[in-house]
């Protein structure tokens, strides 16, 4: 099968880059969304979080994808704050619980990454999906990686389709009340505004998809 | 000597060291009661951890002074953990603020209710625990309008933290055990409501863009105290109107005893001067006693603040016996201080 | 709900009773320290007069709050004549308040120097002499912004005024008599000496209109505070290079010994946020410190403001064993209290 | 001579109803001056008096001219406020001082009164001509008066004559850099601005004419 493609260290790490680079780039739109809804800040948060995140992993010697993880989570925990910063932080540190000390690792495997990510952020968020958050792009993706996987997608098609998936999901916040967040405060102001967690989760996800064929 | 990055009406010098160096500021400014643990970005109580006495710790973004590092001292707070601007503090600030003050009798967290701020103190307090320190939390969220917790993040935490900061802080100091200040904190929550207005957003500095423009003539309805916009824009209206909204916002909801005695909190959301403040404590004391209860304390000025907003809340509380005693209690902090 | 009247990001009921509304309401949250006499358009301190004690007065235009109606108190003022919005008071407030916080040891008037409130108080303390009160007036002028007395209306009264409150109000609250309390404000004067620069200007409730725009990236350097535009604009520098700018004016100009204590306070205008006032006193602290002088006692924050203007003023006051007991000495007013 | 007509208590009443009406119509203008090179009151604080001043003549129950100054001189000391409280009320009084009891004047005392009125101004304010003040108005109108009746013109003419010299003296203070008042704090900044206080005196003294032509 195509999608058996071999994951390692390196993937995490330049998942993690053109994670980085992806919020650098789209920080002022980031952070005009969540101006219009929330507080402003959730551009600047990811780029200081990412930023200490890649800063992090290139301190580190040689630790296995799942450490990497969770060093990455442990990273945003304490330089983001905000919503976002303990949500992607308790999501990237239950990711990598699941991949222990393997050294690599397959698409199956991945799909259980992010399975335990979404259910760290809805269980730390309480969200569900259409509250319109973080959770309305990852709930989505989560799934349309497992199904095309399932179907023998490739793993590169697979997370194609998940990206798709958190587009889609991030689209689909524009017509949403918030019932999470700071965007909650708006009450039926919200509508028609586009969440900014749900959009920077789609820039993951595609980082996710670039850095997965980098590999 | 003009420098690229100051184009915004701000005395800084780098956006991105604005909260750092304010801190350091207010610790050259008030050696006497508090220092700053640059390391750990926290500002301490000069004199802690006191030995036997509960401490209080709050925290959460800047740009909303004096809130929280002002209150910081004799008779209020321990010690504070400020973001970064309008950006909740991170679990290791706590943490280290925590373990800093703890004096042996336990720590309360005074937590106000943003996700932000609730999901990063709630990290800190399992690590506290971890290393064996009695943590407590109480959340407050006080502000009427956000109004259906099922439907909304709940209520927001605004002008209650100030007086819950300050009453809690009395027990404290009069040596209340930890399960007294918990309560204590928790009842000034109960007893208080807020409901705030905005003239103008405010430009946090990392951006340098205000968070929303509202037109003169314009008046944001129900907001917090980060520079968003308010529940509804309205058309600017008298004084006099506008403190009708807030009173019956604030008495409908907190429901207050016929004839209760109340402390009424008129606090300024950064740029509003003084001349305003009063003239709106005027219409406050007016319609407070003709909706039957009796302003018997007030606090009037900024003291949780939206940068440079434009703007007002009112908070009241509905005292008793024992919260009149700590409100009046000797406090010293670098922005509250009577009795000493 | 809307009122035509009020389109400019106030809250107000009506332009022309700005000034009274507010005085009610300072009053009414304040009623154990002073009292409003309406018809006079003064504040008074509650227990006025004091028998055998010397007297204290200032007043002003309005705009400039807490200054100086909450400054009126134990150990500060005795009456405050507030003015229209910018506008010096008329010469029959000073002379009401004088008359009515007189307690026989004679009242010290402390006159801002602007032409309109020299020449109000001169024809008060005329008046005053014809009903055989001893006065005495004391004309503050620290604004070293305002160079050369020959060819102007001489510099400013700004931030020395709220230090020469307060520390003659704590001689006179000490049993001096009115010649030493005279002094002491003379001597804060010359003692002292403050520089000013804006970020913006302010809207005075009168005219709904901004007195300048300045555009942003720009300061005015060397303003009053009456949201007046500076001696000069130039493109808005860092905070330290700004402060440079400050502590350059006002130490070249004072002189002090060196290693002499000062006390550095430093004046929000009333717009901009105490994040950023604590952030300038970190280099104020610094730059002075580094200019051989030691700051032993500070200020931080709004106390003589120009309605919302951002900007902010340095006042470097030399102390001295006298000046410094002063100014510890217990104080206790609407804007300042410690001690007690 | 022509000039001989006389003036009288109604003269007085006139004078400061036509003030009332020319700095309510120049308000927005005087406050406009005064923002540039002041603080914005001058149109509010002339509105404020002289509202006062006529209501203060309607209460009065037939005072002879040189009382209604005076009375007209205190009012503004207590309700203006600012430099031009003090000033003008000074003035006003200082010219009505020179009247006595008498019920009626003419011209040549009219002179008298301006003088004395400019005397305590440049007493109280100590402006000499070329500060940027309303000495710069008053000083040449006074002049004018004096010198065209001494010439023989008539009442009208002369006051014509003041008007002009006032309104010359007015623009005059444009090139000018301020010497005393607010403006002097501006240094050079206050050059090329046209004097707020000269600019009500020289409506002060069009309305003496319009209200001695009435007589
Ligand atoms: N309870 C929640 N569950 C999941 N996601 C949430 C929740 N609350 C907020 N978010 C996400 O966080 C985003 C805002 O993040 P950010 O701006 O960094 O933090 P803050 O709101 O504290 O300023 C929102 O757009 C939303 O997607
Ligand atoms: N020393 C003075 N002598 C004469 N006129 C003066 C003096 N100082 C100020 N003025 C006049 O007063 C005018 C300003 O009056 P106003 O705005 O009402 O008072 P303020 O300056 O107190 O706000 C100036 O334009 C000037 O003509
Ligand atoms: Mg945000
Ligand atoms: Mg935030
Ligand atoms: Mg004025
Ligand atoms: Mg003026």
């Amino acid at each position: 099968m195509i999608s058996e493609r071999v994951m390692d260290a390196a993937t995490i790490t330049s998942w993690m880059r053109e994670i980085d680079v992806a919020v650098r780039a789209e920080k002022d739109h980031l952070v005009q969304l969540d101006a219009a809804i929330g507080d402003g800040d959730h551009g600047t948060n990811m780029v200081r979080g990412f930023e200490a995140v890649v800063q992090a992993l290139d301190a580190d010697g040689g630790s296995p994808p799942g450490k990497l993880l969770i060093l990455a989570g442990r990273t945003l925990v304490s330089t983001v704050g905000g919503a976002s910063g303990p949500l992607w932080g308790s999501a990237l540190r239950s990711g990598g619980r699941v991949l222990g000390d393997q050294s690599s690792f397959e698409g199956a495997e991945l799909v259980e990454v992010l399975a335990a990510a979404l259910a760290s952020v809805k269980d730390l968020g309480t969200a569900a999906v259409g509250d319109k958050t973080m959770v309305d792009a990852l709930e989505p993706a989560v799934d349309a990686l497992r199904t095309r996987l399932g179907q023998g997608a490739s793993l590169d098609e697979a997370l194609d389709a998940a990206g798709a998936a958190g587009e889609s999901g991030m689209r689909s916040t524009i017509p949403l009340q918030a019932r999470k967040g700071r965007a909650s405060y708006l009450g039926e102001r919200s509508v028609g505004h586009q969440d900014p967690g749900a959009t920077s989760t789609a820039l993951i996800l595609r980082a996710l998809q670039r850095a997965a064929r980098a590999t | 000597m003009a420098v690229e990055t100051n184009q915004m009406r701000k005395f800084l010098n780098d956006p991105a060291r604005v909260v750092k160096e304010s801190l350091a500021g207010l610790a050259a400014a008030h050696p006497d009661l508090v220092r700053y643990d640059a390391a750990a970005q926290i500002i301490v109580r000069k004199d802690a951890p006191r030995r036997g006495k509960v401490a209080l710790i709050s925290g959460g973004g800047s740009g909303h002074e004096p809130l929280h590092g002002g209150f910081v001292g004799h008779g209020m707070l321990d010690a504070a953990c400020p973001g970064e601007v309008f950006t909740s503090p991170v679990p290791a600030q706590m943490l280290a603020a925590t373990k800093a003050v703890d004096g042996g009798a336990g720590v309360v967290h005074i937590v106000k209710n943003y996700t932000g701020d609730v999901l990063n103190f709630k990290l800190a307090a399992g690590d506290a625990a971890d290393e064996g320190i009695k943590v407590t939390s109480i959340v407050i969220d006080d502000d009427v309008a956000v109004q259906d917790s099922l439907y909304t993040a709940g209520r927001r935490g605004v002008g209650a933290t100030v007086l819950a900061e300050k009453i809690a802080g009395a027990a404290a100091e009069g040596g209340a055990d930890l399960a007294k200040v918990t309560d204590t904190v928790r009842q000034v929550n109960e007893r208080s409501r807020s409901f705030g207005v905005a003239l103008s957003s405010c430009v946090p500095p990392a951006s340098g863009k205000p968070i929303f423009e509202l037109p003169e003539g314009q008046i944001e309805l129900g907001i917090g105290i980060h520079g968003e916009p308010g529940r509804k824009r309205a058309q600017l209206a008298s004084a006099s109107d506008i403190v009708d909204v807030m009173v019956e916002a604030v008495v409908s909801d907190l429901k207050p005893k016929k004839g209760a005695k109340v402390l009424a909190f008129v606090n300024g959301m950064g740029g509003t001067p003084l001349l305003e403040l009063y003239l709106l404590y005027a219409e406050v004391d007016k319609k407070l006693r003709a909706a039957g209860v009796e302003p018997v304390r007030n606090l009037v000025g900024s003291y949780i603040t939206s940068l440079e907003m434009a703007g007002a809340s009112l908070t009241v509380l509905e005292l008793d016996e024992d919260l009149t005693r700590f409100w009046d209690s000797p406090v010293h902090t670098p922005a509250l201080r009577w009795g000493v």
